[in-house]
């Protein structure tokens, strides 16, 4: 098998299922091997030789497929995410009457988002991009509730117009760039008259898919409103494809642009305080943990945001961004999955504590407790915030630890609420349920001890256990003083945010669009016809009178008169 | 071969030859409809013949009796003869097959039949003599050959309407004539000749000439229906029977629009003629726009038909103004491609016509409604044939207009062009209203028999007319020999 | 031989339909032989064809009309892009009109017609001169007249009236400007310098006039705002023929002659040094958004996708009219793109039509689950048409912004951005409706033997035709595709 | 001279006086009558103005043969001016024609024509010294003659083509009719006609062969002939039913056939139609001159009759009433 | 005034009250006479314009022509006739019914 045909079958394998479930023969064995579709990229990505760099030049208008450092470590995650939500799914679905669909938008989904990494051409990227996005529309409403609908419908805008400002973004880069390569834009936008454009552009677009506020609404309504699986991939690998393209696009490590830098950063801050608040006040587990993404995800966006100011530290500053992506992606997901299996756990067995344990493992890990990979990244990142443009280091450590102090106190709230509502769920937990779980805790459990077997890119740094603890510990001190308050803290804050007045603008928009319609040309009344136009009325009369042979005549005469005198 | 095909004066034979099968058909009565289709199967092949021998010889013009021509009678084998004579052998010979169906050997239109051959070949023979006639009072004479079988032909439906319009066509005819031939007095007292090349060379632009033409375009331009002067077209043309229409719509008319060419480019150029231009252009003007409005309203097909021949005869009086110096060649070429393709369209589409009126009783427009089955190749036929009436490429109609449109151009008449183009729009205008009945949906119970001989010939001719222009250029170049033109036919804006 | 080949080519469809006009309506098996033995061998020598021009042996046959005037048939490459998708599509409109109008009266006539319009079309792609291109242009015109009023209804005939009066109309004002400019400017032969160059500048009045005529009046069959009002009111003609009309024929054959006239009549240089490709541009511009906007508020599908076209054509309008390579590429790219993506549509909408009996958006909910095949086929083609990569509509776009850039006019992009807004907000509510809203009737159960949605004749059509969207998109850059076929052509009007 | 002058002077008011007279008399029979009147004066004119064969033909066909016809179209219309159904209203265009007809435009062109023909001095020979000189050549003796039937042939072939076009015509319109009413017919007219008869055949015959060198010929001849069978008819003479067939039209259409044939002939021999070889011009013309005069006579004389003989071919009318004509 | 010019004109007139009476006038029998009027003011006019100085030997063809213009307007005459005797059977009138139009189906 030449390497072009095994990066291919990565993307291909989930795509060849789908299509497989549409022949209904085909439709049991599918539907049950079909999680393994993913199984070839975790492979790719775990084997370091594989993945060399491949050109397509007959694909779309010249593909460049292959696994980089970047790549590998984004595969990884994506792939294994995908593979343990499938096999999760494969349960869950079991009984649905929309199986086949679903199954049909989770592989197309899976598919752009496995091809998403591998991509290094703009297009075959903005290919992927848009699989992955428009086939999640589909999972997002699955469940056809009224919420889902309008989280759909909102989504999917927010994703056409992610859409076309990458397309316009691309358009310039590949016209400034002269070159499809990804690797050639970050270098030909450095000096580039339009570069603001494009970064602004494609901040937008990418900033969409990874909730960067104000463009967050979405994320709140659309990761709830999807079934259980594929949430967890829409807010553990999804969500990292606005993240990847960033570090494919942005000219990090070519140019130092202290503003966007700073941008970046504040955006990014913003981000981790506001997602912890907002999470703080729902009251719905799977939204909490929507917001928690925004706010988790402001982290890498901060270290984005460093890597603009110092492109010298770049290198350094990458691995610790992919391995924040990991390790957030991998708990997120499994706090996702875990949300769905606790619902279902309706009495309080020995099932139900061992489940709550589990789940404590990956949200310790999320809020950056000692010896877990949520340490190693932040640690990672602080080591960095020296070159930070604004604020000062100390103070944004500072911040950092608060962040973490909040997002302990998320986790508490969630799993107390977890707690709470146990039992709420009636449908039966399979087997391949549970293998998708224990996937996900085994991998967080891995990642964190050893991150260096998992991805060669882990970065080698050694965590300092107070900076690690005191937020984590401080948390979850704060929870237990509080967990009264965190029990019954105001829960019916509105979901959504700019979406309510966005919503109205739509609204608007469409009943100006409705205007257009022109009202139709009036109908002439019969009497009115043509046939009957005074001028044709008219043409007729004279024509009977000029066939009276003797107004013939004057007029023969008169023309012989007119002949003989001109 | 070539030698037999040289030595021979085919042309003259296309006139001897329904001529004599007129009187064979007259004395035969029973075996009138062989004669007549054994002539019309002839004469397409005098006609290649005569066209073959005009292109491998010389000699254009020969005098009957071979006496010198102020004595002698000129009979021309020109260009415009030969087309003339061809595109009559063609529709001739079509509608001869038509006819065949149309008028049948047995039952109790017999009688019909019976008349209808020996007077059809005398038409045909009187318009081949007509063709080829290059001398004034013999062009009389033919003219009036064509004008008595026409009358007995519009007349031979019997009908009131019929014998009505056919004489009210008689005394329009004599009108017609006697100030045609009272120009041809007027010029042979004034030059003892009434020959059409010696003429044009003394002729001299005196005011007694200039009235001999009047006279003579007067009662040309009554004879070709020129509005306002068209008033007994509709009628002459609608009560006849449908093969006879279409000889009179496709060729009777052209006969004095022919002699009209002949007088204006051949006999009368050294006459001041711009102003009287300009007025038969005025009037063709007004004829295009009445004849497609009249057309547009008119609730049977025949009349449609027939208002639709006025308004092409209108274009063909467009030749008059718009040939100048140098767009000679551009209008003059351009009416004669008309008359060509529209002898062709209009007589596919009057033969149409005739076999609704045949087989629903009633050419009513209304009557096509549903059309399928055998009425829809009828109104495919229709169609195709009113290509070229509307000017649709690859008609003849088509690019005659584009030398109308050339000439006007260069020659700066440009209040032509919209003329020409509403004209074209009122066209398709009046065809679509048919058009649409006949698509119109509504389901018929049964469909009539049409005999073959009434459904197949027509589509021949209509794709003839439709295609016309692709197999123009020979038709054309045929033409340039030995016409009154010579500048290039299409024409550059000069320098 | 090869001389033979471009009026066999046009023949092919010619013959057909002129027998097939003769036949009686009972005698399907022969008509459907003779449909589809013609589209077969008019495909067979279009490969042929296609094998010649892709060596570069270009054929040429000429034809004398009138003295200085011949009717040139020629195959480039140009040609032969239309050529192909033509021939190509013919053939499936074919199998699919069979499928659709089975049992319906007037097939004789249909069908005549149907080939008539054909080898206009094809005889538009071959011409090889301005006059030829006007024969072949208004024969399409009459044409497609009888196909637009063949059901009959007033509403249909009404129709008719209207394409008749807006296509005749911009027919003649054509046929004006032409012998005007051919008594400009002598004989004109396509050629890929133009023919108006060298001619005296005091002329050049003039000639900015007839280009603007001749755009107008190419204008109405490509229906630029306000020229397009006949399309949307013609889509009461049969699906095949909208889909003909729309993806091929009368459509492209305005948009081809605006590509003929200024690439190879004024040549892109002149049209540019004159000034007169940019108000063709903003015109462009202001019909896909406009076209867009009013297919917002159509309820009826297929008025829809007629206001759908009525942008996308621009579309190739305004590649054109950059006047660069690369939005060249993607004006001309489109050209087949748009085609085969708007043929798919109008395919699913005929046979929503035909089996269910569905005209109206809203009665579309929950269709993909009866007729899941043709819904995926409508699916794939209107993001196709939204310009989802990667679709043929993407690489269009691509090229077209490209080119954009490249001219040194943005602006092009933000029509692309908003046009693909608009496309997303018009296709999506429907896919939307097709799959994911529970359907509120029972429609009748299939009933062919094994259940399928509907017959063959009427699925395998539009499957082939949204394969072709993915294809076209997924190997633009394969050997034979129509960007490849483009770039060819691009390379020889812009040198390498 | 002067007297002479005077005489055409009156000859011509004369003759405009009567046709305006017989063209605004209010009775059509009058008129007729005045028609014949008009017609003969006519002649007169043709003979002051030098041309005797004209006269003789305006005298036989002109005044005789159109004035048979216009009786007996007469007897068979009515002289009233009927319309069908009611008259309807005069348009204000049609009111104001005849006035502007006849006060203003015919006058004003008949000046202008008047006009522009006296300001013309005619200096143009005509054709007549040609016509001299070739005489010798052309088969016969009289100059007219000689036009006619050499020189041009064509002319006159074509025309007798319009008479027996003319015949079929009227054949295609109607069945004959008789022209009076059988029992009309006096003792006294058919002993007349008993006695008129031969001098009309040798009459009819003296002015064909005259044809040849002085004014006659066969229109003048077969006119006379005709008026002989018109005669023949009026006493009741029919023709036998089993010539009516076949026989009647051969005979009508021999004159034009024998020409036509000889027309072909020529050509095929010589290439230039109705080029008479030298030798036989003579005898040749004489040959169409004979055949000519009996067809036309029977061609006029039918055609006054006014319609075909009953035949089996049309429907079956009353055979008592189917007269038909034509014996020589 | 030469008398060839006399007659000229006369022709002249003579076609002139032909050509009036044949418009002004109803019946068809009028009609037909004044055509034949004027058939002869113009066969007088060729006659007339033949006739050239005062050598009195009037050119043989103007006669000729005119001689077959004589028999070519009997011949009309003829079927008009026939014509007007034919309508008048039919339709009881005597002249060209106006509204033909009506009477069309």
């Amino acid at each position: 098998m030449s390497p072009a045909i095994v990066l291919l079958l990565i993307p291909l394998l989930p795509l060849l299922t789908a299509c497989a479930l549409t022949i209904a023969p085909l439709r049991r064995i599918v539907l049950f091997s079909a999680p393994l579709a993913a199984v070839p990229g975790l492979v790719t990505a775990l084997l370091p030789e594989a993945g060399a760099p491949v050109v397509i030049p007959w694909l779309v208008i010249g593909t460049h497929l292959g696994v980089d450092d970047t790549g590998r470590i984004f595969l990884l995650l994506t792939a294994l995410l995908w593979l343990a939500a499938g096999l999760y799914a494969v349960g869950y679905t079991k009984n649905s009457p929309q199986q086949v669909r679903f199954w049909i938008f989770f592989l197309l989904c899976m598919s752009g988002n496995l091809g998403l990494t591998l991509a290094l051409d703009m297009i075959s990227f903005y290919v992927f991009f848009t699989l992955m996005n428009f086939a999640a529309y589909g999972l997002i409403i699955h469940d056809a509730t009224p919420f889902a609908l309008r989280a759909g419908r909102i989504y999917l805008w927010l994703v056409i117009i992610g859409e076309v400002l990458l397309f316009a973004a691309l358009l310039l880069a590949a016209w400034i760039t002269e070159s499809m390569l990804l690797s050639d834009v970050a270098g030909g936008l450095a000096n580039a008259d339009a570069m603001p454009l494009i970064l602004g552009l494609l901040l937008v677009a990418l900033g969409i898919k990874m909730g960067v506020i104000p463009l967050h609404f979405w994320l709140p309504l659309a990761h709830p409103a999807a079934p259980l699986p594929a949430s967890a991939v829409l807010s553990g690998a999804m969500i990292k494809a606005g993240l990847l393209g960033l570090l494919r696009l942005f000219p990090l490590g070519t140019a130092t642009l202290p503003g966007w830098s700073a941008t970046l950063i504040g955006l990014g801050l913003l981000m981790a305080f506001f997602g912890i608040l907002m999470g703080l006040l729902q009251n719905q587990p799977k939204t909490l943990l929507a917001y928690s993404s925004i706010s988790q995800i402001g982290f890498p966006l901060i270290a984005v945001g460093l890597g603009l100011a110092a492109p010298q530290q770049w290198h350094l500053l990458a691995p610790v961004v992919g391995f924040y992506a990991l390790h957030h992606g991998l708990s997120k997901g499994a706090l996702f999955l875990g949300v769905g299996m606790a619902g279902q756990l309706n009495t309080p067995t020995l099932m139900r504590y061992v489940t709550f344990g589990g789940l404590l493992l990956p949200a310790l890990t999320l809020a950056g407790a000692p010896l877990t990979s949520g340490a190693l990244a932040k640690t990672g990142l602080k080591s960095f915030l020296a070159q930070s443009p604004i604020l000062d280091e100390s103070l944004l450590a500072i911040l950092l630890g608060l962040a973490a102090v909040g997002t302990t106190l998320l986790m508490g709230r969630l799993l107390i609420l977890l707690w709470q509502q146990a039992g709420s769920s009636t449908q039966a937990i399979t087997k391949s349920m549970w293998s998708g779980l224990s996937l996900l805790f085994a991998a967080v459990i891995l990642v964190g001890i050893y991150p260096e077997m998992l991805t060669s890119s882990a970065p080698g740094i050694s965590v300092k256990w107070f900076d690690a603890l005191w937020p984590v510990a401080g948390g979850a001190l704060l929870a237990l003083l509080g967990r009264y308050s965190l029990r019954n803290c105001v829960t019916n804050l509105r979901v959504g945010d700019v979406d309510v007045l966005l919503e109205a603008l739509l609204r608007r928009l469409g009943e100006i669009a409705a205007a257009t319609k022109l009202p139709p040309l009036p109908q002439l009344p019969r009497a009115a016809r043509w046939q009957n136009l005074p001028l044709l009325l008219l043409l007729r009369d004279t024509e009977q009178q000029l066939r009276q042979l003797s107004v013939a005549g004057v007029i023969f005469i008169l023309l012989l008169l007119a002949l003989l005198l001109l | 071969m070539t030698e037999l095909i040289v030595q021979q004066q085919w042309f003259l034979w296309m006139t001897l030859l329904p001529l004599g099968a007129a009187v064979a058909a007259f004395l035969a009565p029973r075996q009138a409809h062989w004669i007549g289709l054994v002539t019309a199967l002839l004469l397409p092949l005098c006609a290649l013949a005569a066209i073959a021998a005009a292109t491998l010889s010389e000699t254009q013009t020969i005098t009957a009796g071979n006496w010198p021509t102020p004595l002698g009678i000129a009979l021309r084998s020109d260009g415009l003869a030969l087309v003339m004579l061809a595109v009559t052998a063609l529709v001739g010979f079509i509608i001869s097959c038509y006819a065949l169906g149309y008028f049948p050997v047995r039952g109790h239109h017999q009688s019909r039949a019976r008349y209808f051959w020996p007077l059809w070949l005398f038409l045909w023979g009187g318009c081949n003599a007509l063709f080829i006639s290059g001398d004034l009072f013999n062009l009389y004479v033919t003219l009036e050959l064509v004008t008595l079988a026409s009358v007995a032909l519009i007349a031979l439906e019997g009908g009131k309407a019929a014998l009505a319009a056919a004489l009210r066509y008689l005394f329009i005819s004599l009108l017609g004539s006697l100030a045609y031939l009272l120009g041809v007095g007027i010029l042979y007292g004034t030059y003892a000749t009434v020959d059409i090349i010696l003429l044009g060379d003394m002729l001299a632009a005196t005011r007694l000439n200039h009235a001999a033409m009047s006279l003579m375009i007067a009662g040309l331009v009554l004879k070709s229906a020129l509005f306002p002067l068209h008033f007994w077209l509709p009628q002459a043309h609608t009560m006849a029977p449908a093969p006879v229409s279409a000889v009179l719509s496709a060729l009777v008319v052209k006969c004095a629009y022919v002699i009209l060419l002949r007088l204006w480019f051949e006999v009368f150029p050294a006459l001041d003629t711009i102003a009287i231009g300009h007025l038969l252009g005025l009037l063709g003007s007004i004829a295009i726009i009445w004849g497609s409005l009249m057309a547009l309203r008119q609730e049977r097909l025949k009349l449609l038909i027939a208002y639709s021949t006025v308004a092409q005869i209108g274009y063909l009086f467009l030749v008059f103004p718009l040939a100048h110096t140098e767009t000679m060649a551009s209008a003059w070429i351009g009416g004669v491609l008309l008359m060509m393709a529209h002898a062709c369209g209009k007589a596919a589409m009057f033969m149409v016509a005739g076999t609704i009126h045949h087989t629903a009783g009633s050419d009513r427009i209304s009557r096509l409604a549903g059309a399928g089955g055998p009425i829809g190749v009828l109104v495919v036929v229709f169609t195709l044939a009113a290509g070229t009436i509307i000017g649709l490429p690859p008609s003849g109609g088509f690019f005659a207009k584009w030398l109308f449109i050339n000439a006007a151009l260069v020659s700066g008449q440009w209040w032509y062009l919209p003329i020409i183009l509403s004209g074209t729009l009122l066209a398709a205008a009046y065809i679509a209203r048919v058009l649409g009945w006949a698509f119109l949906d509504v389901k018929r119970s049964s469909y009539p028999v049409i005999p073959w001989m009434m459904k197949w010939p027509p589509l021949v001719l209509s794709i003839i007319a439709l295609l016309f222009g692709l197999i123009a250029y020979e038709p054309v170049q045929l033409a340039l020999s030995g016409a009154p033109v010579s500048s290039p036919v299409l024409v550059e804006f000069g320098p | 031989m090869s001389d033979l080949i471009l009026p066999a080519i046009l023949l092919s469809s010619l013959l057909p339909g002129l027998i097939i006009f003769t036949l009686p309506e009972e005698s399907v098996r022969l008509r459907t032989t003779l449909n589809l033995g013609g589209a077969v061998v008019k495909l067979l020598l279009v490969a042929l064809l296609f094998f010649h021009v892709a060596k570069r042996e270009y054929t040429e046959l000429r034809l004398p009309l009138l003295p200085d005037m011949e009717l040139v048939l020629r195959a480039d490459a140009l040609s032969l892009l239309f050529l192909i998708l033509s021939a190509f599509l013919w053939f499936l409109t074919t199998i699919y009109a069979i499928g659709y109008l089975e049992d319906s009266p007037n097939r004789s006539r249909f069908f005549g017609f149907f080939s008539l319009c054909v080898s206009a079309t094809t005889g538009i792609a071959l011409a090889g001169d301005m006059v030829t291109f006007v024969i072949f242009y208004e024969a399409l015109t009459i044409s497609t007249y009888p196909l637009v009023i063949h059901r009959g209804t007033p509403a249909a005939l009404h129709a008719g009236r209207i394409y008749l009066a807006y296509t005749l109309g911009g027919g003649v004002v054509l046929f004006i400007a032409t012998v005007w400019l051919r008594a400009i400017a002598g004989p004109l032969d396509f050629s890929p310098d133009g023919v108006v160059a060298s001619l005296d500048p005091a002329l050049h009045g003039s000639l900015t006039i007839i280009f603007a005529l001749l755009i107008l009046s190419l204008g109405v069959k490509a229906a630029l705002v306000p020229l397009h009002i006949w399309l949307p009111s013609a889509m009461i003609a049969p699906a095949p023929v909208s889909a003909l009309l729309h993806a091929v024929a009368v459509v492209k054959a305005g948009a081809f002659g605006i590509i003929r006239v200024i690439h190879d009549i004024f040549g892109i240089g002149f049209s540019a040094e004159l000034n007169l490709l940019f108000p063709l541009a903003l015109m462009a511009a202001f019909t896909i958004i406009y076209g867009s906007i009013r297919a917002l508020s159509q309820n009826d599908l297929k008025r829809r996708l007629a206001f759908s076209t009525v942008s996308q054509v621009s579309y190739i309008l305004l590649g054109v009219a950059m006047a660069t390579p690369l939005a060249t590429i993607g004006g001309l790219v489109h050209l087949v793109h748009q085609g085969v993506m708007k043929i798919t549509l109008f395919f699913c909408a005929g046979n929503l039509a035909e089996t269910l009996g569905i005209h109206k958006i809203d009665e579309m909910d929950g269709v993909g689950r009866r007729m899941p095949w043709t819904m995926a086929a409508f699916t794939v083609a209107a993001l196709g048409m939204i310009g989802l990569p990667p679709l043929a509509g993407f690489i269009s776009k691509w090229y077209l912004g490209l080119g954009g850039l490249a001219a040194g006019q943005p602006w092009v992009i933000i029509v692309l951005i908003g046009s693909t807004l608009l496309n997303a907000s018009y296709f999506l509510p429907v896919l939307h409706r097709i799959w994911f809203v529970p359907s509120r009737q029972d429609w009748p159960s299939s009933t062919l033997r094994d259940g399928r949605e509907t017959t063959w004749a009427l699925l395998i059509p539009p499957l082939i035709t949204a394969m072709l969207v993915v294809m076209l998109g997924v190997l633009a850059h394969s050997v034979g595709s129509a960007l490849y076929w483009v770039e060819l052509i691009a390379t020889r009007e812009y040198g390498p | 001279m002067e007297l002479a002058l005077i005489f055409d002077l009156i000859l011509l008011i004369t003759l405009i006086a009567l046709a305006w007279l017989l063209l605004a008399s209010s009775d059509i029979f009058r008129a007729v009558v005045l028609f014949i009147a008009f017609g003969l004066l006519l002649a007169l004119a043709w003979v002051r103005l030098g041309a005797p064969d004209v006269a003789l033909a305006e005298a036989a066909i002109g005044a005789g043969i159109t004035g048979a016809l216009l009786l007996v179209g007469l007897g068979r219309l009515g002289s009233a001016e009927h319309y069908r159904g009611t008259r309807t209203r005069l348009t204000f265009l049609q009111r104001l024609s005849a006035p502007v007809l006849i006060g203003v435009m015919i006058p004003s062109i008949s000046l202008i024509l008047l006009l522009e023909l006296s300001l013309h001095a005619s200096a143009t020979p005509g054709q007549q010294g040609l016509v001299n000189v070739l005489l010798d050549v052309s088969g016969t003796n009289h100059g007219v003659t000689a036009v006619l039937m050499n020189f041009r042939a064509w002319d006159t072939l074509l025309e007798k083509g319009v008479l027996l076009l003319a015949l079929i015509s009227i054949w295609s319109l109607d069945q004959a009719r008789p022209l009076f009413r059988q029992n009309d017919i006096s003792p006294q007219l058919t002993g007349l006609a008993r006695l008129l008869l031969p001098i009309m055949i040798i009459v009819a015959g003296f002015v064909l062969w005259q044809g040849d060198h002085a004014p006659g010929g066969a229109f003048q001849s077969g006119a006379i002939l005709s008026a002989g069978i018109l005669l023949a008819i009026l006493v009741g003479y029919t023709l036998p039913t089993r010539r009516q067939g076949l026989s009647l039209r051969l005979l009508l259409a021999v004159g034009f056939s024998v020409f036509l044939l000889v027309a072909a002939a020529t050509l095929l021999s010589s290439d230039y139609l109705l080029k008479y070889p030298d030798s036989l011009a003579g005898s040749l013309i004489l040959l169409l001159e004979l055949v000519a005069t009996a067809s036309i006579a029977a061609l006029l004389a039918a055609a006054v009759v006014g319609g075909h003989p009953p035949d089996d071919l049309s429907k079956p009318v009353d055979r008592s009433s189917a007269v038909n004509g034509g014996q020589t | 005034m030469s008398p060839a010019l006399l007659y000229t004109g006369s022709g002249i007139i003579l076609f002139s009250i032909g050509l009036h009476a044949l418009l002004v006038h109803r019946h068809l029998l009028r009609k037909i006479l004044a055509a034949n009027i004027m058939g002869s003011g113009v066969f007088m006019v060729f006659i007339a314009m033949g006739v050239h100085g005062d050598s009195g030997v009037a050119d043989p063809v103007p006669q000729a022509m005119v001689l077959t213009g004589i028999v070519v307007s009997l011949c009309f005459t003829a079927v008009a006739i026939v014509l007007a005797v034919r309508l008048n059977k039919l339709t009881g009138c005597t002249t060209l019914a106006v509204d033909e139009e009506s009477s069309i189906d």
